[in-house]
């Protein structure tokens, strides 16, 4: 799969990186990347479900531009979802659709996501798409 | 032979003898890739499932969640719940579905060529709830009598069938059965213990609403089996047992559960064995099983003449689509004493009842002899078994 | 060191660091014997068990029954139902006896320090039965209000107590809870899935009426536990599951039961399971495990006192009797985060709610960082965890 | 254990004979030697639980002695009924009880039979000397 600029180098980036406590770090980092979805407005349709900790996300589309809000507790999470937004944020949905869960396996963070329910980043993944899906 | 090579059991010695494993429908056994799988798991991945996130849960919860991702692809299906066998499949819907969906007066329709797994639950479940079963009989052809049926159907919300006859080898007319009972509104839950190892079953296709089979009767280990669920019937399912990983969140005040197939799957997992069946799955996906079974059919159809020219009763018709299961019984030797003097040679027959009860009360007798035959089996041993009832014929008779 | 050199899993390494197990309190994991036993089995005997008479049938129906037969010994218990694990075990006695025994009104007291699988089948049963359910506060030490276990008794027929906290590793006063219960004629469950690993237990000394665990938390396979069940209890019990193996006689107007433990074991049995776990039985009896204990929640202790005085909030005492589990939280570092941390130094922890919600509530937390030892970890790699937290602290804290 | 002189010669007997084709047919040989308890007689009390197929024994005490009626389906079962009766009919009591069940294993017949269901022989054994034990 080709990914968007911004994320391609993203992944070669983490890929040029082998220990693995470092890359973590640098999702950490990411983790600025969100554009907030601020706790008080945390629901029950924003809740990602499957996760371990708190994560919430929410899509608007403005001028015709996916714009995601999210916001979690736990940092890894919040950097996974700095990273999609770098992905996909400013995309037209039908561009946004197009991308795959699979570069958060690319970059090395996550051992296995496939049918897995070992961490939330699939959910939140699969939740994002499906608000996006319903704007197309 | 190929196929022989990879069961590492077959080499064994009985009594002296080479080991003659005719007791198929009871258990198979397991190509060695199923054990080095499992040896592979728990020398290296063992760990708890789910909801967990260092490297062992995940590659734990990734053996497991793919065994039923193989069996969404291998029978076409869309819901797969884990269960530790037939039996429990069985249980699960008699308690999942029916005590949320059937209440006195209600009508369950069996056939009297049920296995006890698809007997005593709904018994069980028919005096909870005052539910009426009624039983198909059994022809003198073995098969079911499709009049009575038809009849039985009125008013019957769920047909109990099984896909193959564990004593009979008989294949039901599932595709006619099934669609009687949905012109009738009527569920139809199929017990595929003895038909999904030698048949290929697109379940969505075939229609059923409920289909429960066990790993240990198709080269997969001890311990697992799965029950596949029509995706509008499982919404209205209650959960079975509660406990672990079937839960949403729990307080004092009450449980909220999961809302796809691990809400039937309290506690923890069949990790291991899922890991294994998987394997088994692999396994058997490089074979030919439309050919093997033709071969073993074959097998079966000769075995069951050669023994009716000998004058033993013989229990089954040995058709296309049915399995390679001889029933018998012998004109003198009881069916004990032949499955020991059997054994004394290295063959492994079953005599009983089969777990199927009213079918032999139909046919009038108290047990037989089985033997049944699976991928490793050859004509050469199917030759030697008749051989050797022949000698024990001879000396015993 | 001689325990270590038995777990083949133990070599691995995991981000290229040294596995670092600590998450035994999830799962334990299998010397190389279990493994071995369990291979000798598919490939020297597998077959079903019971009522058949070949000679593979009788050497599976001997690996099976000698597990019960074992843990008859180990525990000293007359009755040892086999089981899928401490969750069915647990449902099994909501349904078997629950539902034989109680009716609307009666009243089952559970605490607030309950794994889900011993408050989720309590809260269907008594929804389905209107039972009402008591449950009995933890105190700020981590301890049960016994006060309010005195007063909640009045009218209960049932105390389900778990032996050792699997988030808090408390194990609770057992001999007092049950002296009272028995003293007001009400039963107690204990939920044995902790306790089990680290404390030998006499079932009958202790007195309880039914212990439930799982094999695979004291070094056995998946897939199997066992609920000990005291004996004039087991004859007040309606049957489980119905199907193959429990029944007597089945004809189409109704079914008898096998009177002994076959009752509670419907269907095909986790043969090359329980023939795992009585190697794991085998393997644990060669060891000191009151010395091991010792040795364990010693290391316990010296890592809570490090945890505290680097500023992490521990929850848990670790006194003599309790489990060498360790749940902390730090003071900066997300739970989920600290243990993707750990994990890329190799270290297994567990993080989230361990399936005790309640618990959680009550000590107002949303989840635990917890390190479980057992008897093949060494205090070396405690030192090691509380290093590798410090250097994540100083990086990220 | 010791055995009754009759039984422990027959053990021998038995233990020289390799094949087990060839043990099986000692034992059908032994069926001859019960006291036949008729199938006319069986009944609920007599029937011995767990075996495949039927099998009764019914015990009374004459003159002080043993006295073992039986019969069964299976030759096998009937031969090992036919053992039995030449190890304890006409012994007292207390004496017949000192019998272990491993005699069948030590003759080479039974794989296996401890805590085994696989055959009803130990059920047998079991329902016979529970039998006897009433007497004492
Ligand atoms: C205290 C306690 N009870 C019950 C269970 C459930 O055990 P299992 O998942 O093996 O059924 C566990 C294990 O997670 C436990 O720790
Ligand atoms: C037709 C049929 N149904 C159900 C079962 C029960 O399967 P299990 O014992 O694996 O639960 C069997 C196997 O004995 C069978 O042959």
């Amino acid at each position: 799969m080709t990914y968007p600029k911004d994320l391609a180098e993203l992944i070669e980036e983490f890929q040029e990186v082998d220990d693995k406590m470092e890359r973590l770090e640098m999702v950490f980092d990411m983790a600025d990347e969100v554009v907030p979805y601020p706790p008080e407005q945390w629901n029950n349709d924003s809740k990602v479900q499957g996760c371990q900790s708190e994560a919430h996300v929410h899509v608007e589309i403005d001028d015709g531009k996916v714009l995601l809000f999210s916001g979690a507790d736990a940092k890894l999470v919040q950097g996974l979802m700095g990273i999609l937004t770098i992905a996909i944020n400013g995309s037209a949905p039908a561009q946004a659709l197009l991308l795959s869960a699979d570069f958060a396996e690319e970059m090395g963070i996550l051992n296995s996501l496939s049918p897995s329910r070992s961490n939330g980043f699939r959910n939140m993944f699969d939740k994002v798409m499906k608000e996006i899906r319903e704007f197309v | 032979m190929a196929i022989r090579d990879d069961f590492p059991i077959l080499k064994r010695e009985v009594n002296g003898f080479p080991l003659i494993y005719l007791d198929n429908a009871a258990t198979t056994q397991k190509p060695q890739i199923v054990l080095d799988a499992m040896n592979e798991y728990y020398t290296s991945s063992n760990a708890n499932v789910h909801r967990a996130v260092h490297t062992l849960a995940g590659e734990a919860t990734e053996g497991y969640e793919t065994c039923r991702q193989q069996l969404k692809n291998w029978f076409n299906a869309e819901r797969v719940v884990m269960t530790s066998g037939t039996t429990e499949a069985i249980n699960l819907v008699a308690h999942s579905w029916g005590r949320a969906n059937l209440s006195a007066g209600d009508v369950i329709v069996l056939t009297e060529m049920e296995h006890h797994s698809d007997i005593v639950p709904w018994q069980m479940l028919a005096e909870e709830r005052k539910i009426e079963l009624r039983y198909i009989p059994v022809l003198e052809d073995f098969t079911l009598d499709m009049d009575i049926y038809a009849a039985s159907l009125e008013g019957a919300k769920l047909v109990c069938v099984v896909h193959t006859s564990n004593v009979l080898g008989v294949r039901n007319p599932l595709e006619d059965i099934i669609q009687m009972a949905h012109a009738n509104d009527t569920l139809v839950l199929v017990d595929a213990a003895q038909g999904v190892p030698h048949e290929r079953i697109d379940f969505q296709e075939c229609g059923a609403d409920f289909m429960a089979f066990s790993a240990h009767k198709m080269c997969g280990p001890t311990g697992i089996g799965a029950l596949l669920i029509d995706s509008e019937v499982f919404e209205t399912m209650q959960p079975f047992m509660g406990g672990g990983d079937m839960i949403e969140t729990v307080t004092v005040d009450g449980s909220t559960y999961q809302t796809d197939e691990h809400k039937f799957e309290a506690g923890t997992p069949r990790i291991a064995e899922a890991v294994g069946w998987s394997a088994a799955l692999d396994w058997m996906s490089k074979l030919d099983l439309k050919k093997e079974h033709q071969r073993l059919i074959k097998i079966a159809r000769w075995v069951a003449e050669q023994l009716r020219t000998m004058g033993m009763s013989v229990y089954g018709r040995h058709e296309e689509l049915d399995s390679a299961v001889v029933s018998f019984l012998h004109p003198t030797i009881h069916s004990e004493d032949l499955a020991h003097l059997f054994d004394s040679r290295g063959f492994a027959v079953r005599t009983g009842h089969h777990c199927a009860q009213p079918l032999l009360n139909r046919l009038g007798i108290a047990s037989t002899v089985r033997a049944s035959f699976y991928l490793y089996n050859t004509i050469e041993e199917a030759q030697l078994f008749i051989e050797q009832l022949k000698e024990i014929t001879e000396r015993f008779g």
